[in-house]
């Protein structure tokens, strides 16, 4: 039986891990939306870190401007450039 | 009446300026004028915000130091606004906001607060250089500005980790008696200030911004907000950490590096607005030199001065260059003989800058070097008061090189060059000369003034 | 007001004493060039006829530029003189003969005089000047590590404050207690006085006497009266820097004397470096010397 | 854990503004930065076992919080990174409009 607070810890590494590659794969994509969601995912799940360490605020604030309108503005650019997908 | 009222108002005015498109200039103008003269009736005693006391609420320091930069600082940028607004209007609110910034970096006793208006003067200032019609440079400047920022940010917390307080004077006690411990995040920063200050490794995005200026962004990044960068360095040097040791010498290679090279690559531009940046990243360095070694009242002087002496030689330069349509000294050979009026008043400045006597440049230089030999000045480096006065003296002789090499250029007979200033510009350029020339005079009102910001322990002035 | 109308009399009165004492001795020193080059040599006091001379022609004008540059350079250098100290007790503004009024002062007669060659519009005249500039970046930074390490080890930059310290024996004459630092300074003193080797910006012949080419009658009789003194400055610079000063008068002429005619007979045997060679001459070995003797004064404490 | 997880991110962002030569890639890279040091920010402030720092009716008489003040500033940070977002975002749109690339190896010049 995992109590509480071991559960937690398994859920910190797991999204350590992710983030990390996410935020890689984010760096190093060769397609500009496909980074852009990455980042994207990679926001999101910082957001479920802010909630494990207990600043539920801050995760609603995260979630709303970092993870939606950042991603939106990042995407109306992409899509003014019209140069979506390529390099 | 209160100190907020210097933040407060210029934001409101930026948030009215946005609804009322039509009066913003006016109310531009007003405000600044309103930010210039107010501080000479402010009173000296510290403002508490949101009904916490001082530890734990952000207070706001206003004292002889506070009020001194203000009035620099707030007069520059009105001369600024004044000079430009006609051709800007479209900046106004932009404008507005980074006087808020402005005034608030340099009244705010709150290190986390100190962030924030760094941010929002940042991206005034960022929004500023977009009228150099050079996208890509300002990208960099913006780039280079938000690394600088966290990285800052990141020192800061780790600070606030070690010591649980973001108050500057709290901070002050702490860094005292925890010397050591602190040397990494104040080296984190160190860098991201001086990203803003134009110091050597960390200052790429000066070239692509001021290198390509116009009448206003080179006015106010390189006058109005190096000056006040310069002392927000000052605030943070003089006040919360008093550096010693191997991390006093890091920095000071560093600062002695930045302005070795920075007079170096002006002495070997050709281009005028080259010359004067690469000039401004040098005396970037000796001003911060000064507050890190501990003549933090000179210091402070010398950074008032330079921000004159860069509003007259970049706003002329600016000028020139606009009309000429390059910045190549030879293109731009024999500009003040149909402009002596100019002319003479930017050889005024450039002198001052030089530290030539008759020029407030030379009070202030001549000060801080005797300040280095004065008996009762123990310098927190080893070596320190012997080898800072040959690095500024040389650097002086590398300023004397290139600044008369420039001018004789600009002095050249028999040129068809011509450039028409606004009675305005003109008017300004002349006051601002003239005062450089009577505070040159009167050195010992200077002296008396500096004094004052000196306590009798010999300490600068914090609290 | 009377006191400051005093001081600023006695300090004329220095200049004059300068501008009478270096012309005379340049006189005294062209003779001895002449016997040493089996001439007889002008009288002594040819350079005073030559000024004369000159300042009684009519000169023409290139401009405002030219004209004020001239008188800029003239008026820097006398202000510079007045706070030359000629003997421990003689000094026409107390407390303000520093080094750095000097390095400050001295560069404002120097500016005039660029300002007034480049007036002209002489391309040699631009040329003389470019390499005027370029050969004091040379000397003058081994020079400041010098005597930065003088004022380091006084603990003060007055000149008077520095000479009493030789004087009084904290000290040895500089020039034995600074071995290096006095050979360094010695290179960078005829650096500043335009003497062989290192006289590149004039090169007669090559560039036409180079700043001054574009002169003549009163101006350039201006001209030589500023050179004087400028030199006047500078060799009382260096006896108070490294000899000790003088108690008397006498003394000083004395000093003053041995000074001018050793860096004389020294420069008259030697021939001309060019522009680049001074640079690289004055960055190799008078800084590293410079820089050495600043390390062994200051870090190891080793002074004589 | 997730303090680690914050400074590779750091790590990270600042590798990518130094190797990546494309607009939106330096933004992202920019952003991946402070999403990294807003975790620090809050790890910082964080120990195990804390509690929200939000009183309801059900909190106890002494609460075991965590410090607050961290998750104060990241507020503040959260909305400025996303206002040099939105003016990076737009200088992006301006440098395409001008060079018709956001490569900065393909708009010759520095």
């Amino acid at each position: 039986m995992l109590d509480n607070i071991e559960v937690l810890q398994v859920l910190e590494i797991v999204i350590a891990v992710f983030m990390v590659v996410l935020a890689f794969l984010a760096i190093n994509s060769k397609s500009l939306i496909k980074a852009v969601m990455f980042l994207s995912a990679l926001s999101m799940l910082s957001v479920i870190g802010f909630v494990v360490m207990q600043a539920p605020d801050v995760a609603v604030t995260e979630a709303v401007i970092g993870s939606g309108l950042v991603t939106s503005l990042f995407v109306f650019t992409l899509l003014a450039t019209k140069k979506v997908g390529v390099k | 009446m209160s100190a907020i009222l210097l933040i407060a108002v210029p934001l409101l005015a930026a948030f009215i300026s946005i609804l009322v498109k039509k009066v913003s200039p006016y109310l531009l103008l007003l405000v600044s004028l309103f930010a210039l003269v107010y501080p000479f009736f402010m009173d000296m005693s510290d403002v508490i915000i949101g009904g916490f006391d001082s530890p734990i609420g952000i207070n706001l320091v206003v004292n002889k130091f506070a009020l001194t930069s203000l009035i620099a600082v707030n007069g520059l940028f009105f001369l600024v606004v004044a000079v430009n607004i006609a051709q800007y209007k479209k900046l106004s609110s932009i404008l507005l906001v980074a006087l808020a910034g402005l005034n608030g970096l340099l009244l705010t006793g709150d290190l986390f607060n100190l962030f924030v208006f760094i941010e929002i003067s940042g991206i005034a200032a960022y929004l500023i250089t977009t009228t150099n019609k050079k996208p890509l440079q300002t990208f960099n400047y913006l780039v280079a500005g938000t690394v600088g920022s966290s990285l800052y940010l990141l020192g800061l917390i780790i600070l606030y980790n070690m010591s649980g307080t973001l108050n500057m004077a709290d901070m002050a006690t702490f860094v005292e008696g925890n010397g050591m411990y602190t040397l990494f995040p104040f080296l984190l920063m160190f860098i991201g200030l001086g990203v803003e200050a134009k110091l050597l490794p960390f200052n790429s995005w000066v070239k692509g911004i001021l290198g390509h200026s116009n009448n206003l962004s080179g006015a106010m990044i390189a006058s109005v907000y190096a000056t006040a960068i310069a002392l927000v360095f000052g605030k943070l040097l003089a006040g919360v950490f008093q550096i010693e040791g191997t991390l006093a010498l890091i920095i000071a290679l560093v600062l002695g590096i930045t302005i070795l090279a920075g007079e170096a690559m002006a002495y070997a531009s050709t281009k005028a607005r080259e010359i004067l940046l690469y000039s401004s990243i040098a005396q970037a360095g000796i001003v911060i030199l000064l507050f890190t070694v501990g003549l933090g009242a000179w210091a402070t002087f010398f950074a008032i001065a330079n921000g004159v002496s860069k509003f007259i030689l970049f706003g002329v330069v600016n000028r020139l260059t606009e009309e000429v349509g390059s910045d190549e000294m030879d293109q731009l050979k024999g500009s003040f003989v149909n402009n002596k009026l100019i002319g003479v008043s930017f050889t005024v400045a450039a002198l001052s800058i030089l530290g030539l006597p008759l020029f407030f440049g030379f009070v202030v230089k001549m000060n801080s070097l005797i300040g280095f030999f004065e008996p009762d000045f123990v310098s927190n480096l080893p070596g320190g008061n012997f080898i800072f006065p040959i690095i500024i003296l040389v650097a002086s002789v590398i300023e004397g090189v290139y600044f008369v090499k420039l001018l004789t250029k600009l002095w050249y007979k028999d040129s068809d060059v011509k450039v028409n200033f606004t009675p305005l510009f003109k008017y300004v350029v002349v006051v601002l000369a003239v005062a450089l020339i009577v505070f040159g005079l009167f050195q010992g009102e200077v002296e008396e003034l500096v004094a004052s910001l000196i306590n009798p322990g010999g300490v600068f002035i914090w609290n | 007001m009377i006191e400051i109308l005093m001081n600023i009399g006695f300090g004329l009165g220095v200049a004059t004493f300068g501008f009478v004492l270096q012309t005379a001795m340049g006189g005294i020193n062209r003779k001895i060039a002449a016997r040493l080059q089996k001439r007889r040599g002008p009288k002594w006091y040819q350079e005073f006829i030559d000024i004369f001379k000159l300042l009684s022609k009519r000169a023409t004008s290139h401009g405002w530029i030219f004209d004020f540059g001239v008188i800029m350079a003239l008026g820097g250098i006398i202000g510079t003189a007045m706070f030359m100290p000629i003997t421990s007790s003689i000094v026409a503004f107390e407390g303000y003969d520093n080094f750095f009024i000097f390095v400050y002062l001295i560069a404002v007669g120097m500016l005039g005089m660029a300002m007034s060659a480049s007036g002209s519009g002489n391309p040699l005249a631009s040329i003389g000047v470019m390499r005027a500039l370029t050969t004091m970046l040379a000397y003058e930074v081994p020079f400041m590590v010098v005597v930065m390490t003088i004022i380091k080890l006084t603990g003060t930059s007055s000149l008077t404050g520095i000479a009493v310290a030789q004087q009084t024996g904290d000290f040895n004459w500089f020039m034995i207690a600074l071995p290096l630092g006095f050979i360094v300074a010695v290179m960078s003193l005829m650096g500043m006085l335009g003497k062989k080797p290192f006289e590149t910006y004039i090169a007669p012949a090559e560039i036409a006497s180079g700043p001054m080419v574009e002169y003549g009658g009163k101006q350039l009789g201006m001209l030589f009266i500023m050179h004087e003194i400028t030199i006047f400055i500078e060799v009382s610079l260096f006896v108070h820097l490294f000899l000790g000063g003088a108690e008397t008068i006498i003394m000083f002429l004395i000093k003053y004397f041995i000074v001018y005619a050793v860096l004389n007979l020294v420069s008259n045997v030697l021939g001309r470096f060019k522009i680049d060679q001074v640079v690289t001459f004055f960055f190799k070995w008078p800084l590293f010397f410079a820089v050495v003797q600043a390390m062994i004064a200051i870090h190891l404490g080793w002074v004589i | 854990m997730l303090q680690f997880a914050a400074i590779i991110l750091l790590m990270l962002g600042l590798y990518g503004l130094l190797t990546q030569r494309n607009v939106i890639k330096i933004i992202i890279s920019l952003n991946i930065l402070e999403i990294g040091l807003n975790l620090f920010i809050i790890s910082v402030g964080y120990f195990e076992g804390g509690l929200a720092p939000i009183f309801t009716s059900e909190t106890p008489a002494n609460p075991n919080f965590v410090d607050p003040l961290p998750q104060a500033l990241v507020l503040t940070a959260i909305v400025i990174g996303v206002g040099t977002t939105a003016l990076g975002l737009a200088l992006a749109r301006k440098i395409y409009q001008k060079y018709g690339t956001l490569n900065l190896d393909e708009m010759g010049e520095n």
